[in-house]
């Protein structure tokens, strides 16, 4: 078992140590050392990409009563062969009046942030590529480089369609970040640090069952935390119910209505890989990164929180429809903003509680203090938000 | 030239090359977005000061929300200058005495920087280690620092709300909707009663 | 090894820069541009300042709060841009001249 | 008059149920799908269509076809009175009437062309034919590689026989045959043709067509 979790390290450790007694300088052993994790992300990580397009189109299929595609070779496996191919034939089209430069750079700075994130991620037992301690600080800096690359997509391209998306999403994004950062906050409070290896290990224990327990998700500020997250990360990476940045029925196609061929699949790769970096980090937080029972290699567990998480992003797809503008930013600021500051009180409370009273009863305590308040508010929230009730239809014109 | 003094000077002109364009330029938005460039090379000359922090938190602050405030000012100011954005300088006159006083300063205190007697500045071998991790920034902000620190944050409060005050659409009183209490429905089309 | 010169040199042009931006730029948005680039000039001085000198947390919490006010001061600064230009259709500084609002 | 209305809110909040089931019991609504369609394939409406075919409903009309008897130059039923070109919508169909060295009409169509790219499929040629000749088809593939003139039927292309009529659409092909033998048989007093000719099979209807345009005029 154990060679096969550290399978990666020790073949890592292996080259550099063939390379360094071929007596290559010791600088480009070190530049080697840093660019193989760099290249197994860059190639693992699109290739998840790939897989979760065909995952995605034959879910929705599932749910919407049909197949999926089947007919790219069995299952419809190689359709994603078949987009991208699709992709690269088209013709990219760059509209006469638009601002080259910033038409051509959007689509290159919206992949950066998508793909640098991965950096910090811990996919399995030191199985990290970069390792700072302000390495969860880094991951929302990082991701906030794109809300400018939407700008300027929206913005180059000349057109009212791709400006007001731009605008759109922008003001989603922005509006959703707060969410995101607060619901990060308790885990840092616990934990006591920004170095997500931290984190992981904080929710590890030794035992086969004992590692279940463990898990930020299962305390009550945890749950909270972790459905505020995973909402505001969905928010986030324009997906599913918040895709109103190009929601087709509305306008057109938002910021990328002006690219085609392979810059629009550069925003496609771009939204998925942040998708699947945001469900990595709402599994680091809350779902104890690669913790899990001995039986799968550490990597596995990782790899698999995030299947489970993109699909439950895809069931939501396939489920709720598109939100208004309004909508949207009001569920930001009037739900999830309020419900994320009370979750960082009810934490203290918990850590409080659980300090002072020894033993299990201070859990127990902890438990139900936290859960009563955040019941509580998210109660009191919904009736605040919930909108005019749905009245029977009267038709005014019927009854003359 | 070690790989650190080769980084530096790759930062250095960087952050310098894009701060002139951000001052130069003549389209606004590329103005902008050398500033951005010009954000991202401070940033990376802090890390190589060994201060993660405050990098990561001028990517964060500078990056994800000041510049996306300048561009939204951009946007909502857009007529003033006409579509392609570019600027007439100052008039001639102006523009040669602003540029010659920002020179003589620059000069000025390059002057003073190499010519300092004191050993600290030349002495590359003074750089400490450590200090600056985000655990001592934390427990300094909430111990020692702990009334700026609530003080910053009234200072914010302060800024958001008058910002928005400022900027706010002026509702003309004139043109308040009806009382909503009745749902305003169209008058029914035609069919005169 | 980088001697505490070549930070304060770049520190020291960037502000000039920046003050070149501040004297030579006709659009307020591009004041408030300069006006950055001159506190990120001050904030790599304290950054280098605090590595050469005594390594003291201090620095960093100064820089922290030197960034907070630049925040700020750039959000109510492009309010009063907008408002301006809502009010004078212009934000070019030669022409805000008039004082009877 | 606010106030009931602001009663009706009211406790129409009251009975508004917890927050957020509204959402679980729409994800429980697609997962039943999803897992449902595993295991009973009913649900599963998509036909696998070049393998698998549905059979087209009898009425299902797509582009028209002119009936011929046996012979397909001489037994075509049209006779190219040219309604159907003036009564076609969007004005797809051309004729040219055939005339003999003479000049006189021969009461066939030299030139019978039908514009697939315009056809609308409405029927209304098929309807107001008085002589049966012209009916609608359900042929749908018809996509080919060059855009024009493949397009453009001719006669010839146009004509198919009267079994296949009875192919595609069996009750309206006997409705059609019924009505031209019984308007083959002369009036009962003058001619007491028996009602057999009525039972003669389809083929014989030719001659009746040819007999029939002259009672007429």
């Amino acid at each position: 078992m154990e060679a096969i979790d550290q399978i990666f390290v020790n073949a890592k450790s292996f080259i550099v140590s063939t390379l360094e007694s071929l007596g290559l300088p010791d600088w480009l052993t070190l530049l080697i050392g840093m660019v193989l994790p760099a290249t197994l992300v860059v190639i693992v990580f699109p290739a998840t990409f790939a897989f979760l397009t065909w995952l995605e189109r034959k879910i929705l299929g599932r749910i919407q009563n049909r197949y999926g595609p089947n007919r790219t070779g069995p299952w419809g496996i190689l359709q994603p062969v078949a987009d991208g191919l699709k992709m690269l034939i088209k013709e990219d089209i760059v509209p006469r009046a638009a601002d080259k430069l910033l038409h051509g750079l959007a689509p290159i700075l919206v992949v950066v942030p998508a793909v640098v994130v991965f950096a910090f991620l811990p996919f399995g037992r030191n199985m990290v590529p970069a390792d700072t301690d302000v390495a969860l600080l880094f991951f929302f800096a990082v991701s906030s480089i794109s809300t400018l690359a939407l700008f300027m997509a929206g913005w180059g391209s000349r057109n009212k369609y791709s400006r007001l998306g731009a605008m759109r999403s922008i003001a989603q994004m922005i509006s959703y970040e707060l969410p995101l950062l607060l619901a990060a906050v308790p885990v840092v409070m616990i934990v006591g640090s920004l170095r997500l290896t931290e984190v992981v290990s904080a929710q590890a224990t030794e035992g086969f069952f004992g590692s279940f327990t463990n898990w930020f998700v299962f305390t009550p500020w945890g749950f909270v935390g972790f459905l505020a997250f995973f909402v505001a990360g969905m928010a986030e990476t324009n997906r599913s119910p918040f895709d109103l940045a190009e929601g087709e029925s509305e306008i057109i196609a938002g910021f990328h209505t002006e690219y085609s061929g392979f810059k629009f699949a550069l925003f496609f790769l771009a939204e998925y890989l942040s998708a699947i970096a945001m469900s990595g980090l709402a599994a680091v937080l809350f779902l104890g990164g690669w913790n899990g029972p001995e039986v799968l290699p550490s990597w596995l567990w990782f790899f698999g929180k995030i299947m489970v998480l993109l699909t439950i992003m895809i069931w939501i797809r396939g489920t709720f429809p598109r939100l208004r503008v309004d909508q949207l930013m009001g569920f930001s600021w009037k739900f999830l903003l309020p419900l994320s500051l009370v979750n960082i009180f009810a934490t203290g409370v918990w850590f409080w509680t659980r300090a002072s009273i020894p033993g299990f009863a201070g859990k127990a305590a902890a438990f139900g203090i936290a859960a009563v308040v955040l019941l509580v508010t998210y109660v009191f929230l919904a009736r605040i938000n919930a909108g005019p009730a749905v009245q029977k239809r009267t038709y005014r014109y019927a009854d003359l | 030239m070690t790989l650190e003094q080769i980084g530096f000077l790759v930062l250095a002109t960087v952050t310098l090359s894009s701060a002139l364009g951000a001052v130069l330029l003549k389209n606004l938005t590329h103005a902008l977005l050398s500033l951005v460039l010009s954000f991202f090379g401070s940033a990376g000359l802090f890390f190589s000061l060994h201060a993660e922090f405050i990098g990561v938190v001028q990517i964060l602050v500078y990056v994800g929300a000041i510049a996306v405030l300048f561009v939204f000012a951009i946007v909502l100011t857009r007529e003033a200058q006409g579509d392609a954005g570019t600027l007439r300088h100052l008039g001639g006159r102006g523009k040669i005495l602003g540029g010659l006083t920002a020179v003589v300063v620059g000069a000025l205190l390059v002057r003073m920087i190499l010519l300092a007697p004191h050993k600290l500045l030349t002495d590359a071998a003074r750089a400490q280690e450590g200090g600056g991790t985000v655990g001592e920034i934390g427990m300094a902000l909430m111990t020692s620092y702990i009334v700026p620190f609530e003080v910053a944050s009234l200072l914010l409060t302060a800024a958001l709300v008058g910002a928005i005050v400022i900027a706010l659409n002026e509702v003309k009183p004139a043109a308040s909707t009806p009382a909503a209490s009745s749902p305003p429905l169209a008058p029914p089309i035609g069919r005169v009663r | 090894m980088i001697p505490l010169s070549s930070y304060l040199i770049v520190a020291a042009l960037m502000f000039s820069i920046g003050l070149l931006g501040v004297l030579t730029r006709r659009n307020a948005i591009l004041l408030l541009v300069s006006i950055e680039l001159m506190m990120n000039a001050a904030n790599l001085n304290f950054i280098a300042f605090w590595r050469y000198g005594s390594v003291d947390v201090s620095a960093q919490i100064f820089a922290l709060f030197s960034i907070v006010i630049a925040g700020a001061e750039s959000a109510v600064g492009l309010a009063l841009v907008i408002a301006i230009y809502r009010h004078m259709k212009s934000v070019n500084v030669e022409e805000l001249k008039s004082l009877h609002g | 008059m606010s106030d009931p209305k602001h009663d009706a809110e009211h406790d129409a909040k009251e009975k508004a149920p917890f927050a957020g089931t509204g959402l679980i019991k729409g994800m429980a609504v697609t997962a039943k799908n999803f897992v449902g369609s595993y295991f009973d394939k009913k649900r599963l409406t998509t036909v696998q269509y070049p393998e698998e075919r549905e059979t087209l409903k009898e009425n299902f009309r797509n582009v028209p076809f002119l009936i011929f008897d046996q012979d397909p130059e001489a037994g075509l039923r049209c006779v190219a009175c040219k309604i159907c070109e003036i009564e076609c919508p969007p004005q797809c169909i051309y004729i040219e009437l055939e005339l003999d060295e003479k000049g006189q009409s021969l009461k066939r169509p030299k030139v019978f062309d039908v514009d697939f790219t315009v056809c609308m499929n409405c029927g209304i040629c098929a309807e107001t034919c008085p002589f049966e000749a012209i009916k609608m088809d359900s042929e749908f593939e018809l996509s080919t590689t060059d855009r024009f003139l493949s397009q453009l039927a001719d006669k010839h292309k146009l004509s198919k026989s009267n079994e296949y009529y009875h192919q595609i659409k069996p009750t309206e092909a006997a409705a059609v045959d019924a009505k031209l033998a019984a308007k083959k048989k002369p009036p009962p007093p003058k001619a007491a043709a028996p009602a057999a000719t009525a039972s003669a099979p389809a083929p014989a209807p030719a001659s009746a067509s040819a007999s029939a345009p002259e009672e007429k005029k």
